[in-house]
């Protein structure tokens, strides 16, 4: 009910934005980037696993290499491969990676998060052990064992980087929880003799999201960023396929004459995590409930 | 000229200006008082009426960016504060004007022994050192009544209540040896017990060492104990100011009488007299008279025109804002007049 | 509680994050993986391999083995490494000093650089020296460190021929790599010093401290610094323990600097799994070993903390 | 229910009676280990408020009286002790009976906005107690809450505005609206005034006041301004550290003062007219001790002028000393000057 004159519009997304432009325009390069990455295809004429040994090493250049074909505007690798068309398909694993990540760490970590909180006792004290002894513990090497044991490859690195997803949207979870079950908010829902379950759909679920959201595009940037160092070193996917970072680490024998292999993946890396980081710090400045409103 | 009361504070047309993303916030619009020697003017109003504001653009403490201040002067002593550099403001800060805040709590600095805190205090405003220092920052404890001083120097603030801060507050306020003493509603945490304490504390120490105070509260009751004279505030101006018997017998703002008029009331049950409507919102500030949405005496002029700041009684002590004092028609016209031809 | 008791306590809880990861390990090393089938040729007989799980003991029970796993390592005796053939205590500990002096200079570039940045930029929201930081801050703990690594490598090192590119012996070798790792630190330690800086700046006892006439010189530096030294500990000492344990694998690797980064990164490329357990080991001692420290600087640092 | 502690004042049942009522907040305990000290937020407290009454309770900060106001609402567990509700124990419920509880028994917050989800209109957060009981629906609730507007003395088109537009009188009205829209006999007012300026300090008293007899209400309110309890409440009960010590009438009580911590109260709070200002007055010292491990004997002992040996030793039981009048001290205290 009273939704009917909606004069004030007040979650108008422009009006949100209106004052800040910097988390406007990264949102709009973010958008771009999903969107090329997923119409890969679509942006480049070069396959990104094959190359010409022949065109091996080329500068960018807007002259095209051959009749019919289209420049390689950010030059060719160590195997003739288009290094614009091994960015575009490497996106598509760093983002995967990324995000299937974020997406199971923050489906783990907010149920048991909220868990812990809502009921607290015992179920709290047990969770939140796990999570100090993980926070204590060398996860990176644990990460590590993984992809030793298992071998390096995608789906392993995916599953090393889950052992360290959840403890962080757990916490958030449950501090959120905890805050807002002590609020005036939901004693007010008990007086007037609302359910549990109306409190927690109705009141804490809407009132805890932001804050999520901000954990989940801050952990995103976290994650695309740990695949990045991981398959630099190897132990991400393996050649041929592309990924930001293996390009950096294979390319990074040449960059005495070839800068441009390992220039343009790293600005790639830089500016995908940097709009993240913008467009989440962004999102907590916004939209955080506890913030009193102007 | 003995007795004639000597002004050591004068404020002229102070203007501080919030500018926030939706627009200006006029905090403190266009006001005049001034501080006798030796008397505590009490400056009374509601939240966001501007009380605060105008005891940090006096010290020259609105941080910008959002706050500035517009306009005015203040004079302190014979020396206009808004003219000095900001390394001889800093001297003035302290030993001409010092303060103490509202929130005890967080006033004093958690990290800091409290006997460091008054140290500090006594070392900038008193040129004492050490050990000499030490003894006065022990002293001061002494004055403000807090029981073994020489142990409790070494405390840390979350060592002690809320009654106990708001002393060593009013302790580092009285090592700065202060022309002026701004009280930024002293009590206004604390239980009503301990907030007796506090008051009762004040009112010694003025006794004792002859203080100028200004004393910021909404509390008509504290102003009815610590007053000399009081000046009302609304929406950032300057409405009322007079002294504290005439505010409560016979005030001439409206909105000072429905202030006054809820204390009786409370003493008399039955229906407590109200002032309608809404405290007003700085965002959106009516026209003409800013009280006029509120007030039952209000005219057409009210709603159009700002009423000028008059003298009332002609002497220089009453003075008020609003087109139709109440119970004083011949008065206020007089006043006009006096105001016009001066 | 007393500070000894509190000290007590947490050493307990060191020991059972040490046993947790331990487990932990164990179980990932011969529940998941199966060293038999590494050490082996893949063309070894059915003889060869009973033969080797006896000889490492792989045929006692599981948890007889996590005992015998357990106690040995209680007597840092974690075996020999099946890549180099010494003891692995050994190996790790030669690789240790050279990570401990690259991550320890990178954190003090990052304090010397951040901290004084930050305060400025924080006692001036919105000028440009704050926007310049806040930019810079981001970049450092966006940007992919091995990639800085190279981009100043070409730089410094190809292009001016300042530095040398890799390896370790002088002064100069040092300098590349601990100024890449100290990006990411002084990033994270720059930010949370401007955002406390402005909180302690807008509190109620700065004012206090103002209207007693402070310089404001000193407001910063005696008052409001002591104040956010807590989460400056708090975050420098987490990025500290992050980078030993592990996180300066790729500068290392980029810069060719042989310690503990590199030595993980060689272990497993040679699945030397008694090596990487001894290692994880030795940097969960390391990272409770830290935290402890970093508690009891908070005591130090904030009055209201009591054990 | 023999033990009632006033006797023959009325033979009427009481609405709401607190028996032998006990809260105690465990602090620096685990799940392993037990409770090492206890707060004594409420400690062993009887009393009735009769149908249409107004009991004001007051007290500093720490003396349990919001504590009180919670669990008479079932709104946090009891320690030990019963609270009974038109005689039955609110704490023996069936899911129905609490259900019928939660219309009848309601709460008005020091800051009404802080119970509001911001991210709902005024109509959505009046008419909720409506959804939530299945009374109206549609534009049958949306008739019923421009109702409730209208009796709080809003207009009827703020349903449709969000919280944070409101003014503070404005927003506490709205609490007062939502909290009268199930039509309930008793409400707690947890200092619904405290928060607010002077100048809507009186709206909202006097529409409290008007309330009260045209929707038969029975209230508890609690307040730290023992002048504000004396317009409103026609019974006051003052309490001390988790204790009541003195109950009575509202006038009787100010009259005669029996107890002297409800005299250091009076005294406390500043005067009217500046022409007492010269009035000495008995100010009291000191501070009001930590509730963790109270003191032994009369918690008032450590600030009471009069305090004897026995004070210190011995707990002193609240009785009747004049008709309808309750007292918890030994001592012969009588302060019955005019105030």
């Amino acid at each position: 009910m009273a939704n009917k004159p909606d004069r004030k519009k007040r979650y108008s997304l422009m009006v949100r934005f209106r004052h800040n432009k910097v988390a406007f325009v990264s949102l709009i390069i973010l958008i771009l980037i999903f969107i090329v990455t997923i119409f890969a295809p679509v942006f480049t004429s070069y396959s990104p696993t094959s190359g010409t040994l022949s065109q091996r090493l080329q500068a960018p250049s807007f002259t095209a290499p051959s009749e019919g074909a289209s420049p390689h505007y950010l030059g060719t690798d160590q195997q003739g491969r288009d290094v614009l068309s091994r960015l575009i398909y490497g996106a598509r694993v760093s983002l995967k990676v990324g995000f299937v990540v974020a997406i199971v760490g923050a489906l783990i970590g907010i149920t048991v998060g909220m868990l812990a909180g809502y009921f607290g006792g015992w179920t709290d004290m047990i969770i939140m052990r796990l999570v100090d002894i993980q926070a204590s513990s060398p996860t990176l090497l644990i990460a590590l064992t993984f992809v030793m044991v298992l071998g390096p490859g995608e789906r392993n690195l995916i599953i090393a980087l889950l052992i360290n997803s959840w403890t962080l949207f757990c916490r958030m979870a449950r501090s959120q929880v905890l805050i807002i079950r002590g609020s005036a908010m939901v004693e007010s829902g008990h007086a007037i003799g609302a359910g549990n379950k109306r409190i927690v759909f109705r009141h804490i679920m809407p009132n805890i999201i932001s804050p999520l959201i901000t954990t989940f595009v801050m952990e995103l940037a976290h994650f695309i960023n740990a695949e990045a160092n991981l398959s630099f070193l190897g132990f991400g996917v393996q050649p041929p396929t592309s990924s930001w970072g293996l390009m950096i680490g294979e390319g990074r024998q040449y960059i005495t004459n070839a800068w441009w292999i390992v220039l343009f993946p790293g600005i790639m890396i830089g500016i995908t995590v940097l709009c993240l980081n913008l467009v989440g710090n962004w999102v907590r400045e916004e939209f955080d409930p506890l913030a009193v409103k102007r | 000229m003995d007795n004639t009361p000597q002004s050591i504070l004068s404020v002229k047309d102070l203007s501080t200006s919030f500018f926030l993303r939706d627009g200006e916030v006029k905090a403190v619009d266009g006001i005049s008082f001034h501080i006798n020697k030796g008397e505590v003017l009490a400056l009374v109003g509601e939240s966001g009426s501007g009380k605060t504001v105008t005891a940090l653009s006096i010290l020259r403490l609105i941080v910008w960016p959002p706050g500035k201040t517009i306009s005015g002067s203040v004079v302190l002593d014979g020396q206009n504060l808004f003219e000095l550099p900001m390394s001889e403001m800093r001297n003035v800060r302290g030993s001409g004007i010092a303060m103490i805040l509202q929130e005890p709590m967080s006033s004093l600095n958690p990290s800091m022994t409290i006997g460091a805190q008054i140290m500090e205090a006594v070392e900038i405003n008193q040129g004492l050192k050490g050990q000499e220092a030490k003894q006065k920052a022990i002293e001061m404890l002494n004055v403000v009544r807090i029981p073994s001083p020489e142990k409790r120097f070494y405390n840390y603030p979350h060592e002690l209540s809320g009654g106990m801060k708001q002393r060593i507050m009013i302790a580092i306020a009285l090592s700065c040896q202060p022309k002026v003493l701004i009280a930024d509603e002293p009590t206004c945490s604390l239980d009503v017990t301990i907030q007796a304490q506090v008051l009762d504390l004040m009112k010694q120490l003025r006794k004792e060492i002859d203080m100028t105070i200004m004393f910021i509260t909404s509390d008509l009751g504290i102003v009815a104990e610590m007053a000399d004279r009081v000046a009302i505030m609304y929406a950032g101006q300057l409405i009322e100011i007079t002294d504290v018997f005439t505010l409560f017998e016979n005030p001439a703002h409206p909105y000072t009488k429905g202030i006054v008029g809820s204390i009786h009331d409370m003493k008399r049950g039955g229906a407590l007299n109200i002032i309608p409507g809404d405290p007003p919102n700085l965002m959106h500030l009516p026209s003409g008279c800013k009280f006029h949405p509120r007030c039952e005496h209000r005219q057409e002029i009210c709603k159009t025109q700002e009423p000028a700041y008059t003298n009332l009684a002609g002497d220089g002590a009453h003075w008020i804002r609003c087109h139709f004092p109440l119970g004083r028609q011949q008065e206020a016209e007089k006043g006009d007049q006096h105001d016009g031809n001066g | 509680m007393g500070m000894g008791k509190y000290i007590l306590q947490r050493l307990a809880f060191t020991v059972v994050v040490i046993l947790g990861v331990s487990i932990m390990i164990f179980l990932i090393t011969h529940v998941i993986g199966d060293p038999v089938a590494v050490m082996l040729p893949l063309q070894a007989s059915e003889e060869q391999r009973v033969a080797l799980t006896a000889q490492l003991g792989l045929d006692k029970p599981i948890l007889e083995q996590l005992g015998i796993f357990l106690s040995d390592a209680a007597r840092l005796d974690f075996g020999i490494s099946w890549w180099q053939r010494v003891p692995c205590i050994n190996v790790v500990m030669e690789k240790m000093p050279a990570t401990l002096l690259l991550v320890t200079l990178a954190c003090l570039i990052a304090v010397v650089v951040a901290i004084p940045l930050g305060i400025a930029a924080a006692y001036k929201p919105g000028s440009l020296i704050d926007r310049l930081l806040t930019g810079g801050s981001l970049l450092g703990i966006s940007l992919p460190p091995f990639w800085i690594g190279l981009m100043l490598m070409l730089v410094f090192a190809v292009g001016l021929g300042w530095l040398p590119t890799s390896g370790i012996g002088s002064w100069r070798h040092v300098v590349l790599p601990a100024v890449t790792l100290a990006f990411n630190p002084a990033g994270h330690l720059a930010q949370i010093v401007r955002f406390e800086m402005i909180q302690q700046l807008a509190s109620n006892y700065v004012l206090t401290a103002r209207s007693k006439g402070v310089k404001e010189i000193v407001i910063l530096f005696r008052h409001a610094l002591k104040n956010i030294m807590t989460s400056a500990i708090t975050m420098l000492g987490s990025d500290y323990a992050k980078l030993v344990g592990g996180l300066c694998a790729t500068v290392e690797v980029v810069f060719g600097w042989p310690g503990f980064g590199h030595l993980v990164t060689d272990t497993i490329h040679n699945l030397d799994f008694p090596l990487l357990q001894t290692e994880v080991f030795f940097v969960a001692v390391f990272v409770c070993l830290l935290n402890l420290l970093i508690d009891i600087l908070y005591a130090f640092f904030d009055p209201r903390i009591r054990y | 229910m023999n033990n009632t502690p006033e006797k023959g004042t009325t033979a009427m049942e009481p609405l709401v009676s607190l028996r032998n009522l006990k809260k105690y907040f465990p602090i620096g305990g685990g799940l392993l280990k037990k409770a090492k000290s206890n707060v004594h937020a409420v400690d062993d407290v009887n009393l009735d408020i009769r149908e249409r009454e107004t009991l004001g309770l007051v007290g500093e900060s720490g003396c349990g009286k919001t504590t009180i106001g919670r669990l008479a609402l079932k709104l946090l567990p009891k320690t030990e002790g019963e609270i009974y509700f038109r005689g039955q124990d609110i704490y023996k419920y069936n899911p129905d009976q609490e259900k019928k509880f939660r219309q009848q028994a309601q709460l008005i917050f020091q800051d009404s906005f802080s119970s509001f989800d911001s991210r709902n209109r005024i109509g959505d957060i009046i008419g909720e107690p409506l959804i939530v009981h299945n009374i109206a629906q549609g534009s049958e609730l949306e008739d019923r809450v421009a109702e409730l507007l209208k009796t709080v003395g809003l207009k009827t088109d703020l349903m449709y505005e969000y919280p944070h537009t409101l003014a503070a009188g404005q927003k506490q009205c709205v609490g007062i609206a939502r909290s009268i829209a199930l039509r309930p006999s008793f409400i707690v007012a947890d200092e619904p005034i405290s928060a607010l300026d002077v100048s809507v300090r009186a709206m909202v008293l006097n529409l409290m006041k008007s309330l009260q007899t045209s929707q038969d209400l029975t209230y508890m309110f609690i307040s730290h301004d023992i002048r504000v309890v004396r317009w409103l409440s026609s019974h006051l009960a003052v309490m001390y550290l988790g204790k009541l010590v003195e109950y009575g009438e509202t006038e009787e009580v100010f009259n005669n003062r029996l107890h002297p911590y409800t005299e250091a109260l009076l005294n406390a709070v500043p005067i009217e007219d500046p022409r007492d200002r010269d009035i000495e007055k008995s100010i009291l010292l000191g501070e009001v001790p930590s509730p963790v491990d109270p003191p032994p004997g009369c918690r008032f002992a450590p600030r009471c002028k009069l305090a004897k040996e026995r004070c210190r030793q011995e707990n002193p039981v609240l009785e009747e000393r004049r008709p309808g009048h309750l007292v918890a001290c030994f001592e012969n205290y009588h302060g019955d000057s005019e105030i």
